[in-house]
């Protein structure tokens, strides 16, 4: 991997161009200069937030950034400090990561995974970027993750739910604060069992892409085990726009549940062609027909407007949770962005923390250091009551939130109430389960 | 025999008789002329020979072989070259290179994948098509782009191309329509040299009297898509049918 | 059976959206010979109209409620539409409520003056150039406008609803004495569906009995005949353009409540309303409103699980597989004209 | 030179310079510097840069000879990408087999693509191509998946069997090489503030892309390039002349495809990962932006475009807020806010809309695209010599 040298960081930003004409021509070669890539040698340290910028995701994108800009913020001892004060781990302390300031870059995903890794390369090879995160899709962290375990730097991912991020394509140098297709099935079909009754028929609408088929197997298997049944399953192309082929179907079968296993536009478009067809008003069965969606977006869901009301499905965050963390996290975004943070901000924020105080007790930006430190932490006090970042394979384990969407909501933020904390030992599963199966962490890579 | 046989060709267009059983032989080194009134199937008669409509009976024999259901470019490669009404060139590339074309599918045949010859390299073929550019006069006008030629220039420059490939048979269609007196005397003086400088053997479909009589050795004349007479042209002129036919139609 | 049915119905409901666009475009090449890339973006900015009348009719006012509390736990603020305050409650919310039919009110005009500052402001000015060169600036012209969009509205998509009347759906199959419950049918796209025939028939009736109209078609036949009778063949291809635009604009408006807008949605249009020029023929503007329905159909068809199950990944295939054997055998499309768009 | 004449020779040599100094010219401004910013010297940027440049080169011959335009040619890419990867996988990570397998199989598709599109012309020739490509799109993204991973793109993985190499090393995929040399290595060479890389991915795919370029060059010289210059001008005429005008189509066809093969290739020897989006009709759309912007019928525009557009994309996109305020923090308060209220639409989330107005403007005001921009520059200081043409024209037509 290409190497960086000793003096840039320092001059990084400092503007300084002093002793320009008398220099020497050095050079330097692979290997020889530093323990590991972009070492980060003067008063700062370069953080890579790769986010959505154009394409459907960009609001989410915008979202994302924010956050991170928040945590940078924080990180250097500006504002209300947010979730550092309720952090169980108290290294950080407004100075930094191990006092040098932190400086960040930004790029554009497009949502495409080509794009999101030359942004991410161009982050490391350019700005000498230590630590890549953000993302808004499953396909993008993937993509990014196995980049930055090959350059050797360090990939906290952002907003991606597929069970593979961490199942069969998890990298040593990647880690996963958001929940996952598995969590979303386990803890909302004990929900669904008890509204809607175990006797149900499920119709699937399957995005038609990697997450798609995770979530319609972690979906169908657990409330299978609930004693449902699976009446069909029906893969939607990613660029459909109107699903109204997809939805009539569901009229003439005998179905009783459509689960649409959509996000984002796709997500919006179906649910809204579902209720305009009448699926809600529907009796089959003599049972109330209903609607789930799996993994909800407070930032998509407003696109569905009224259609969203009394669906079920499942949450990473939300800010209306209760807890001492999630309330100091909304009040510093909120006093500083004017409205409450979604789930992939809090997701963002929270990776940062985490990646700096990793840091902060490794006392190293060396990855493996890194690494070391984020394998098997257990911490709490970031939103989601306690939390474990397993050393199998670097996925957090924590409380799983079921969200309905509200009958009355109060403002346009205030779209989904929290129904069920599912607690983290439900959704736990072990690091070989079926649905992860496959893939090996391999070994930190350290770059140089 | 001739170099071009054409017999008992029939071509129906819906109801219209187009052509009906019409007889044709054009001898080696003649210039023979196909001329009537508007209508007589001139133009039908042309496409079929340069195999772009195929007669519904008959059989057209081009130096021993049937062009019939043949592709443009393999009727060209059989040795009969055509000049259009309106100059057919290729106007975006240089004059020189237009008379380059022709030379390569004479040598290289209808397809050959030189992409790693050198055009200007070819010795032997830019000569070729200089000195074609000479004997037509344009040699100075080589590196024009041809689009910017004038008409003239253009169907002097076709001529060239067609000649180029030392063709069996050159085929022109109309070749002087359109144009003023003094360039139709220029086509007929350039068509005049050419005869007399190669053995050539040329069919032309024409409607201009004046350029028939100035070249034609043999005359056929055409209407409602069947033969009234083949003569030499001075049995033509006074020939009661044809004035038949040309009765009533302005002669220019 | 029933399943068929349902799929025409879905289809005629898509190819309407396909054939409103694909009409525009087709009219806009037959008149002007440009091919307009930018087509798409002027289906979005009708749909945005809607977005943008709705956004009017809800400014707002805001009241404070202090028996409840927002995200950070201050006093909830309320936003009070203006419209409700000087109208009243119910006719305030009842106008609010049919925002899109309304919205069309505002995107005719505004569709007028885009088509008009378009053609005159670019358009114009590529008419003798190559296909290529009006390909790239309405390309460019597309993303420009589609930036504007995401730059005031976001990315994420705005829900516009249709207004409560016709917010249900009916039972379709009950009304043809089928067995009730399976035939299904959302009110909108029936109201869609008869928009566009409206839309289409006005503009065929507008073409073939106006001398207006007359002219219009002599010259997409033969512009410069037209042209050298003294007739002002430029401004009346201006006009058609204008109207072009409204087509389209109006196209967008009534779709909004179907999918909810976002800034990309013309994009996602442009490409396969292409397909449906180039599959009905170019020029043909016939041709363009059967290959919309025949595509929205087919692709309904496509989607069914059975033919899925079959064929895996049809779905996903059929139009472009459709586009190409109509475009082998039938080398101009369904109903094109020869030597248009051929070199 | 090479048997190439004197101006095309200048042009090989400049091209030449240009790609072999890339480091030094892409990097003219200090590190730590404000405009540091706009450095484009590092090595993603300008593998991209020479990558795109072949896609590039090899779309022109097709479209700026022929006139066909095809808006397919990311299929061709994408598959040459995907057979590059599994040849990574199954194989060797020396990257030679996967470029040629990338090459062959970009050749394959293209001869089944272009039989099939040739067959009409004009737009119909354009929906059609973007059809296909459009299939292999929506194909690779969903069923295709086992071949094609997807959403994710195809990738290397810590259990490939690769035959002639080994699956990995010390829990690492091994980089990609070129016979032992690991592609991701560079020099850094420092002089003051100013910091150079030379990467040994970039030199190889910069030597690929001159013998692509001096290709090209080749190409537009000979007959056959004379040839399908005269399909674009006269088909008919070629036809009377003796010349079957299919097979030179399907030629430049396939050569092109070739050539989007290598670029296909190139991509995943510098990066192991291909992704479906590649393969998207935008993909295809860019690649004809890149001709057309660059100057489509010209020997360099191609390049030029490829570069300009991924330069917009690469750098344009990475502009934030906090970087204007950067910049513009010498100004007063106000002032600074409004400037970078101003600016801010165009960089960072909105470097879409820059590209879109740049497309726009060089359409409007330069339908020859860059070279012509270059060429009216070139002319305002050449007036001086009146008398050049008769030399000139001899090469007049590629130009």
């Amino acid at each position: 991997m290409s190497k960086m040298d000793l003096t840039r960081r320092g001059v990084m930003k400092t503007g300084a161009v002093a002793g320009a004409g008398l220099a020497v021509p050095t050079i330097f070669t692979a290997g020889s200069a530093s323990a590991f890539v972009n070492e980060p040698t003067g008063g700062s340290v370069t953080l890579g937030f790769n986010v959505p910028q154009s394409g459907p995701y960009a609001d989410e994108g915008a979202d994302e950034l924010r956050a991170y800009e928040l945590a940078v913020e924080h990180l250097n001892g500006g504002g209300d400090g947010g979730m550092m004060s309720t952090f169980s781990s108290k290294t950080l302390d407004g100075t930094g990561i191990m006092g040098k300031k932190v400086e960040y870059v930004t790029g554009d995903t497009q949502t495409k995974s080509d794009a999101a890794r030359a942004s991410a390369k161009s982050m490391i090879e350019k700005d000498g970027a230590i630590m890549i995160t953000g993302g808004s899709s499953s396909g993008v962290a993937v993509a990014v993750q196995a980049l930055c375990q090959e350059a050797g730097v360090i990939f906290m991912a952002g907003l991606t739910h597929s069970n593979d991020t961490t199942g069969k394509d998890k990298k040593a140098n990647g880690f996963r604060h958001f929940f996952n297709s598995y969590m979303s099935g386990a803890a909302l079909a004990p929900v669904l069992a008890n509204a809607y009754g175990t006797d149900r028929k499920a119709y699937h609408l399957t995005a038609d892409y990697n997450w798609g088929y995770t979530t319609e197997e972690a979906i169908t298997s657990a409330t299978e085990a609930m004693g449902w049944e699976t009446v069909e399953t029906v893969k939607t192309p990613l660029a459909a726009t109107d699903f109204s082929a997809y939805i009539t179907p569901v009229l003439q079968s005998d179905a009783d549940v459509l689960v649409l296993n959509h996000y984002g536009g796709n997500m919006v478009n179906s649910l809204t062609n579902a209720v305009q067809f009448g699926l809600r008003e529907r009796i089959v069965n003599g049972k109330q027909f209903e609607i789930v969606v799996p993994l909800y977006s407070r930032l998509m869901a407003r696109g569905a407007g009224e259609n969203v009301k009394g669906i079920y499905g499942s949450t990473n965050w939300h800010w209306s949770l209760p807890d001492e963390g999630s309330k100091a996290f909304v009040k510093s975004f909120g006093t500083k962005y004017g409205f409450p943070p979604s789930q992939a901000a809090h997701t963002c924020y929270v990776q940062t923390m985490l990646y700096a105080d990793a840091v902060q007790r490794a006392g190293s930006f060396n990855p493996c250091a890194v690494v070391e430190a984020l394998e098997g932490f257990e911490f709490d006090g970031l939103g989601n009551g306690p939390t474990l970042y397993r050393a199998g394979d670097h996925q957090c384990f924590k409380d799983v939130l079921v969200v309905r969407g509200k009958e009355n909501p109060t403002s346009e933020f205030d779209l989904l109430e929290i129904v069920e904390i599912t607690p983290a030992g439900q959704v736990t599963y072990p690091v070989d389960h079926p649905q992860f199966a496959g893939g090996a962490l391999g070994n930190c890579n350290p770059g140089a | 025999m001739g170099l071009l046989e054409v017999k008992n060709v029939n071509k129906r267009f819906g109801g219209l008789q187009a052509l009906g059983d019409v007889n044709l032989s054009v001898a080696e080194n003649t210039v023979h002329a196909i001329i009537g009134p508007n209508g007589a199937g001139k133009s039908t008669l042309l496409n079929v020979l340069v195999g772009k409509l195929i007669p519904d009976t008959g059989s057209v024999i081009f130096d021993g072989q049937s062009v019939l259901g043949r592709k443009p470019h393999e009727i060209n490669q059989m040795g009969i070259s055509r000049v259009f009404q309106t100059p057919e060139i290729f106007g975006d590339l240089t004059v020189l290179e237009n008379v380059l074309i022709p030379c390569f599918a004479r040598r290289d045949g209808s397809f050959k994948l030189h992409a790693f010859e050198t055009v200007m390299h070819e010795r032997e073929i830019v000569d070729m098509a200089e000195q074609m550019l000479t004997d037509v006069h344009m040699i100075e006008k080589r590196n024009l782009q041809a689009s910017t030629l004038s008409r003239g220039d253009k169907r002097r420059l076709e001529m060239a191309m067609c000649l180029v490939q030392q063709p069996k048979l050159l085929l022109l269609d109309e070749p002087t329509a359109g144009m003023a007196r003094a360039d139709t005397n220029n086509t007929i003086d350039l068509l005049k040299e050419i005869k007399a400088t190669r053995p050539i053997t040329m069919a032309i479909i024409e409607h201009d009297m004046h350029v028939v009589f100035s070249l034609a050795e043999r005359i056929t004349v055409l209407a409602q898509g069947t033969p009234l007479v083949e003569d030499a042209p001075e049995n033509i002129k006074g020939h009661p049918k044809v004035q038949e036919a040309y009765l009533g139609q302005s002669h220019e | 059976m029933d399943a068929l049915l349902l799929q025409v119905l879905n289809g005629i409901d898509k190819g309407s959206a396909y054939a409103l666009i694909a009409l525009g475009l087709t009219l806009i090449f037959g008149t002007l010979g440009v091919v307009n890339f930018a087509h798409g973006a002027l289906f979005m900015i009708g749909a945005f109209c809607a977005v943008t009348m709705q956004r009017i009719l809800t400014l707002s006012y805001e009241v404070v409620d202090p028996t409840r509390t927002d995200f950070l736990g201050q006093p909830l603020k309320v936003a009070v539409p203006y419209v409700e305050k000087f109208l009243g409650e119910s006719a305030g919310a009842a106008i609010i409520d049919w925002a899109v039919p309304i919205s069309i009110l505002l995107a005719v005009p505004f569709m007028i003056f885009i088509g008009f500052a378009m053609e005159r402001g670019l358009i114009k000015h590529f008419y003798k150039r190559p296909h290529a060169d009006q390909i790239l600036v309405t390309f460019g012209l597309a993303i420009v406008l589609q930036e504007v969009v995401k730059y005031f509205y976001g990315a994420n998509p705005i829900p516009t609803p249709a207004p409560d009347a016709f917010a249900g759906s009916f039972d379709f199959g009950a009304m043809l004495g089928m067995e009730a419950g399976n035939i299904i049918y959302p009110y909108w796209r029936m109201v869609y569906f008869f928009f566009a025939l409206a839309i289409i028939g006005a503009v065929f009736g507008f073409l073939q009995f106006t001398t207006f109209g007359m002219v219009v078609r002599a010259g997409m036949a033969d512009r410069e005949t037209v042209g050298l009778l003294g007739i002002d063949i430029d401004r009346r291809f201006t006009i058609m353009f204008a109207i072009a635009a409204v087509v389209a604009g109006v196209a967008g408006v009534m779709y909004a409540p179907i999918n909810s807008p976002n800034y990309h949605m013309g994009m996602d249009f442009l490409v396969l309303s292409f397909v449906v020029v180039v599959v009905g023929g170019m020029g043909s503007l016939p041709g363009a409103v059967a290959a919309g329905f025949l595509l929205g159909i087919l692709e309904s068809f496509a989607s069914m699980a059975a033919v899925v199950e079959f064929l895996p990944g049809i779905n996903q295939i059929i139009i472009y597989l459709v586009a190409i054997i109509i475009l082998l055998t039938r080398p101009r499309g369904l109903m094109g004209r020869k030597g248009v768009m051929e070199d | 030179m090479f048997g190439l004449n004197k101006k095309d020779s200048v042009l090989f040599v400049l091209v030449l310079f240009l790609t072999m100094c890339a480091p030094f010219l892409l990097n003219p401004f200090p590190q730590g510097s404000e405009l540091a910013q706009f450095n484009a010297g590092y090595p993603d940027l300008m593998q991209r840069f020479v990558i795109f440049g072949i896609f590039a080169i090899g779309f022109n011959i097709l479209f700026g000879l022929t006139g066909y335009l095809s808006f397919g040619h990311a299929a061709f890419l994408g598959v040459g990408s995907y057979a590059g990867v599994w040849m990574m996988k199954l194989l060797t990570m020396n990257v030679i087999p996967a470029i040629m397998i990338s090459v062959i199989v970009a050749g394959l598709f293209s001869v089944l693509v272009g039989y099939v599109s040739l067959r009409r012309s004009g737009i119909y020739f354009s929906i059609l191509t973007l059809a296909f490509a459009q299939m292999s799109f929506s194909l690779a993204y969903s069923v295709l998946t086992p071949i094609t991973n997807g959403e994710t793109g195809l990738q290397l993985n810590l259990d490939d069997p690769r035959i002639l190499g080994v699956s990995e090393v010390n829990g690492s995929i091994p980089p990609p090489n070129l016979f032992g040399l690991s592609l991701r290595d560079s020099a850094e060479m420092t002089f003051g503030n100013w910091v150079f890389t030379f990467n040994t991915g970039y030199y190889m795919c910069a030597v690929l892309m001159l013998i692509a370029f001096y290709i090209s060059i080749r190409i537009f010289r000979s007959p056959f390039g004379m040839m399908l210059r005269a399909v674009k001008s006269n088909q008919q005429r070629l036809n009377y002349t003796g010349l079957n005008t299919k097979p030179y189509t399907l030629a430049a066809f396939v050569i092109s495809g070739m050539y989007a093969g290598l670029a296909g290739g190139l991509m995943v020897a510098m990066d192991p990962l291909a992704g479906a989006e590649r393969m998207q009709w935008t993909a295809s759309g860019e690649v004809v932006l890149m001709t057309i912007l660059g100057g489509a019928g010209t020997l360099i525009g191609p390049v030029l475009g490829a570069s300009f557009i991924k330069y917009c994309e690469n750098i344009f996109s990475k502009i934030n807020d906090n970087i204007l305020h950067q910049w513009f923090a010498f100004m007063p308060d106000g002032i600074e806010d409004v400037i970078v209220f101003l600016v801010h639409p165009f960089v960072g989330k909105g470097w879409h809309l820059t590209l879109g107005l740049m497309f726009m403007l060089v359409v409007i005001f330069l339908p020859g695209g860059l070279v012509e921009g270059g060429q009216r520059i070139g002319r305002l200081f050449r007036r001086r010599k009146p008398d050049a043409a008769s030399d000139a024209s001899q090469t007049k037509p590629a130009e």
